[in-house]
């Protein structure tokens, strides 16, 4: 499956994304690593390729009542809902950490209005260290009944070329899996001006509590379960559009990574997984570095979407 | 603080439907403070997510847990055998601050002692336990406190001791404690503690709880664990990094 | 978050579908029951509900080369490729086992274009034990490049009327969770004149080969990983459609099947289950009596719902 | 045929890479023909669907099988400890069809010596193995085989026997067989099988083969298992239901 490499340097695991040069290809998915520093008790942050930032807001988000977290087999649901510091707050209090450490990060963010995304993307500016704004595009459009935006190519594509025409920080389309066709959606977000793309989000599901203590929990679905629809996903938006995808959505193990970069992705994020383990993403990376090395391989780049060919 | 990998040494029933499980660790945990507590993983792959646990006792990389069956998690855990292979992350979140001279009081409900059994353990003489439960046969949850300590107990069937809650049993009692020279620590079923609160409401006695909710990371890296506060700046605190133990007041019960 | 129920015998499992009586609300899912004869060697085919027949088209069709099945965590992906006998030699050859041994059948049929199954429907012919044809509307619809009958509510509305039309048998249409939203889908498909539903069908996934014995395998996801999407469908289309609908997708115990009924489904079907453990169907039958009888309810209809209330 | 429940009663390394293992049922299988299988739900949640595996042994409620560790349902099942609970539905499939009085040349590629076991057990002095594998050490998986069978080996590396593959070592001896006397049975990979359908096009004889595919459910209701057939009317035919024992002349290699 792999294509043959010549004798450079075996194992190099930085990659360029989006003009940058990055050290590895693996990140945290959004939301799945506190504000950053909580991890450090464990392992540096360092570590990391790039950090993804907690989804922002223009203002600081309560979030929902608890509970928020249900279990699942071979998964979890989690309706956290949004909870953060807000924009401005975490600029102040926390990226300063981000900028001692020389770690480049992704900002993630959402609104539950065109405008919001706007002011948000207005509100961050330009630094070295911030390689993307990446847009979940999953949240509810409360001035359209609150269907996620993420649903229509009409609208994905209206919002993100808003978001483009205001700022000069390269944008990230990330998707909902709850969609008839995501290769669609994954076009309009481009033709918008996408620079690159997020695959997958959490998918909206339900569990009921046979023991009452909430009827009905509605939320997102993540981890191993996820797996296979967020692989189809970037597999099929990889040759159709001629951007960067970030693979997300049940990473596991240095296997599911080496999957989604031969399925077409350029850096992976890993999520649920670190609930499970807390070593999960500096044994991804080593157990990448490791498969490379076994199978002669010197970048990613050299195996990323071969097994389109 | 790690994910310190642990072999079972025991793991044997309290009573009916309790259990208390010890672990060797093969790594130290360093300092542990009362009212801390771990996320194990569960092995043989029965459930997906670590599940949090108070630390019930733990001495020179021998840690227990005492733990009630209520799931498919702490069910699989109490068919675990010796010399199986477990993963313990921690200690974590905020232990119960102790003053040094002051006297207390520990309420527990149920499998509530196990938050507080460490804190007995340090405080000795100093501290007197009020214990609830359901019946006669959960006095054994009690274990090795019962010889060291002043211990209360009530059963909601009367079997043992005061016949109603361990609340009701405190309320009776509470003419005879000289509250400005106490604390109270308190660990049981949300009930328990609203009542609790209800009482010292008019008394200025500090308090503090251990509070349970759903986890997924334990680290402060989901904020899947909150705990409704009184504060309404911060409604929701985490309870994996801000707590578990929480001053009675700075919580919505 | 059960209603109370009176004094009435508890524990009946007999249910009332589509203006018929059945034994009990389990099914097998279709293409997980072989062509019914198989299982006997296990137990009785009269344990059943009802029988849902494989896939059948108006010829037979050979399906896909091996492989033909790709294990996940908690689920497994599939693509048989509709093999089957055809509907005729289905009623000539394995449908008299089912009238001798009294077991109603539920049809479930394809076609690649709308003419196709417009054909399917007129080949059966009305029959006591016949409760329904089930339409899988997850078919590639070869007319229109290829897209799946099931994601455009103009289509689905469309080929359910065509179909109605012309079979006096009521018509359930089994739906693909790869939608934007099913309940649109699902209220297209009630207009168009659909007796009931199933929800849902397999999720297209895929998956990749690091052994390279066939580097992209593409089938449908089934099994447990499924369930929360699953249970999410019935819930949602439950109030929105006044139809019965049985709940499919990753049932594998008793407690699953509870959860389908109170999200609102009359009947359940089982799938992937059977082939983790062939006494699946028999299991979950006895599990729903016996917690019925704890519970104190009198019929599954009682419960059918109630998560809503 | 029912789904036993089973204990380990042993499980133990043959050579590096492949198992012997040995359960006891609770409940006897009746008659097992040479060539069937069954499906093993391996314990402790490591995958999520049954193995097949060829029946190697079977007498009186203890069955074994012999097992090359290839992917993480192998890797699993080779750390089970004895006493461990296993399901094992069976016995699956059609065996072999014995002829009363023909001899029989029996051709096994490595682990594919699991499938002829049985065989080679009843057929004893009138059959003969032609044994290909990769190198001496895997002559150990002949086992009980080697005392009571005449055995012609080859090896990849040459450390044993016959240099090449047990084809070549068939073919170079075709000459000396009385193939119009004999019949083979063959298991092995599908290189192997194709290689003998190749050196057997011209004469007459009979030769059943046992084939491996993915499987679902083993028991012919997911159509998961086929295997193309020359047969244009019904191209693909169900393994574990059809087969997995089929004639070497139904199948297209
Ligand atoms: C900080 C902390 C310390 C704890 N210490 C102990 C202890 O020392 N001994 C002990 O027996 N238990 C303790 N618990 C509770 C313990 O974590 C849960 O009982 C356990 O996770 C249930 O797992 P399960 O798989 O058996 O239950 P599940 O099958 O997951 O759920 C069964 C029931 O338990 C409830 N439940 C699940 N998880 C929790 C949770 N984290 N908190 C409260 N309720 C829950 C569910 O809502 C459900 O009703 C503690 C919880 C926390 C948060
Ligand atoms: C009728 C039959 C009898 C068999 N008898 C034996 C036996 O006696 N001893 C023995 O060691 N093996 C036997 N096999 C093969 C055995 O089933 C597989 O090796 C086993 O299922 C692999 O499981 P795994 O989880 O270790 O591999 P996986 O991790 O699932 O896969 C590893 C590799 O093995 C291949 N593979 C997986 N399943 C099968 C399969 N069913 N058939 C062929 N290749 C497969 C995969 O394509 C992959 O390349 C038999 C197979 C069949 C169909
Ligand atoms: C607890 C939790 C919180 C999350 N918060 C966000 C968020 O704020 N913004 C976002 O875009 N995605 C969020 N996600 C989705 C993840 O970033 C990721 O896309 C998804 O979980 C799939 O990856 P995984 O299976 O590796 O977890 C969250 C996921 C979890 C589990
Ligand atoms: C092997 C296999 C074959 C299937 N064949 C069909 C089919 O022919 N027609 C159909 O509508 N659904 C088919 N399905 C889908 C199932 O009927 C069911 O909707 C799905 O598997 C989800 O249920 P489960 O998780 O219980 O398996 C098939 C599923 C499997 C696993
Ligand atoms: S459990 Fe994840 S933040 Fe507390
Ligand atoms: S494995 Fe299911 S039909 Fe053969």
């Amino acid at each position: 499956m792999y294509r043959r490499t010549g004798f450079r340097h075996m194992g190099n695991l930085s990659i360029k994304l989006l003009g940058k040069d990055i050290k590895n290809p693996v990140m945290n998915a959004s939301g799945t690593l506190g504000y950053g520093k909580e991890i450090t008790r464990l392992w540096n942050i360092e570590t990391l390729g790039v950090y993804v930032t907690k989804g922002l807001s223009i203002k600081p988000h309560h979030g929902n009542p608890p509970p928020r977290v249900w279990e699942e087999k071979q998964g979890m649901i989690n309706s956290i809902g949004l909870q953060n510091v807000g924009i401005e707050c975490f600029f102040s209090e926390y990226f300063p950490f981000f900028k001692k450490k020389k770690t480049p990060v992704i900002v993630n963010f959402f609104g539950f209005t065109e405008e919001e995304y706007v002011a948000c993307a207005r509100m961050i500016e330009p630094h070295p260290l911030i390689i993307a704004l990446e847009m979940n595009l999953s949240c509810p459009n409360i001035k359209k009944g609150g269907i996620s935006f993420g649903k229509e190519a009409g609208g994905v594509y209206d919002i993100v070329r808003k978001v483009k025409a205001v700022t000069e920080i390269p944008v990230i389309a990330k998707l909902t899996p709850e969609v008839k066709d995501i290769v669609e959606i994954a076009r309009a977000a481009y033709e918008g001006g996408a620079d690159g793309f997020t695959l997958i989000n959490t998918m909206p599901v339900l569990a009921l509590d046979r023991e009452k203590r909430l009827p009905v929990f509605r939320g997102g679905f993540s981890g191993p379960a996820l797996k296979p629809i967020a692989l189809k996903a970037v597999y099929s938006v990889y040759k159709e559009v001629p951007v960067p995808i970030i693979g997300a959505g049940g990473i596991i193990d240095y296997k599911d990574a080496i999957d989604f970069f031969t399925a077409g992705a350029t850096a992976i994020q890993v999520g649920t997984a670190t609930f499970i383990d807390p070593y999960s993403i500096p044994k991804i990376i080593q157990g990448i570095k490791d498969h490379m090395k076994e199978y002669r391989i010197s970048t990613i780049e050299d195996i990323t979407g071969c097994a389109h060919e | 603080m790690d994910d310190v990998q642990g072999i079972v040494v025991e793991n044997s029933r309290v009573v009916t439907g309790y259990y208390l499980i010890t672990i060797r660790l093969v790594k130290s945990f360093g300092k542990v403070l009362p009212g801390q507590f771990v996320m194990l993983r569960i092995p043989r792959n029965t459930v997906f997510l670590r599940r949090p646990f108070s630390i019930y006792n733990y001495k020179t990389r021998l840690l227990s847990i005492m733990y009630k069956v209520v799931g498919i998690g702490t069910e699989a855990l109490s068919t675990l055998h010796r010399d199986e292979k477990v993963y313990v992350l921690g200690p974590l979140g905020r232990g119960f601050k102790k003053s040094a001279r002051r006297k207390a009081i520990l309420i527990a409900g149920g499998i509530g002692i196990a938050g507080l059994h460490l804190l007995a353990k340090e405080l000795r003489q100093r501290a007197v336990i009020y214990f609830g439960c359901e019946s006669k046969k959960e006095v054994a949850l009690l274990y090795d406190l019962r010889e060291e300590m002043n211990i209360y107990v009530s059963t909601m069937d009367g079997t043992y001791g005061y016949k109603g809650t361990v609340v009701d049993l405190l309320k009776n009692r509470l003419e005879t404690i000289p509250y400005n020279k106490m604390e109270i620590y308190a660990c049981g079923p949300e009930p328990m503690l609203k009542a609790l609160k209800n009482i010292i409401g008019d008394i200025r006695i500090s308090c503090q709880i251990l509070v349970e909710e759903r986890m997924a990371c334990g680290l402060g890296l989901c904020f899947g664990c909150v705990k409704k506060t009184m504060d309404e700046k911060e409604p929701y605190k985490r309870l994996c990094t801000e707590g578990p133990v929480f001053d009675i007041w700075e919580i919505s019960l």
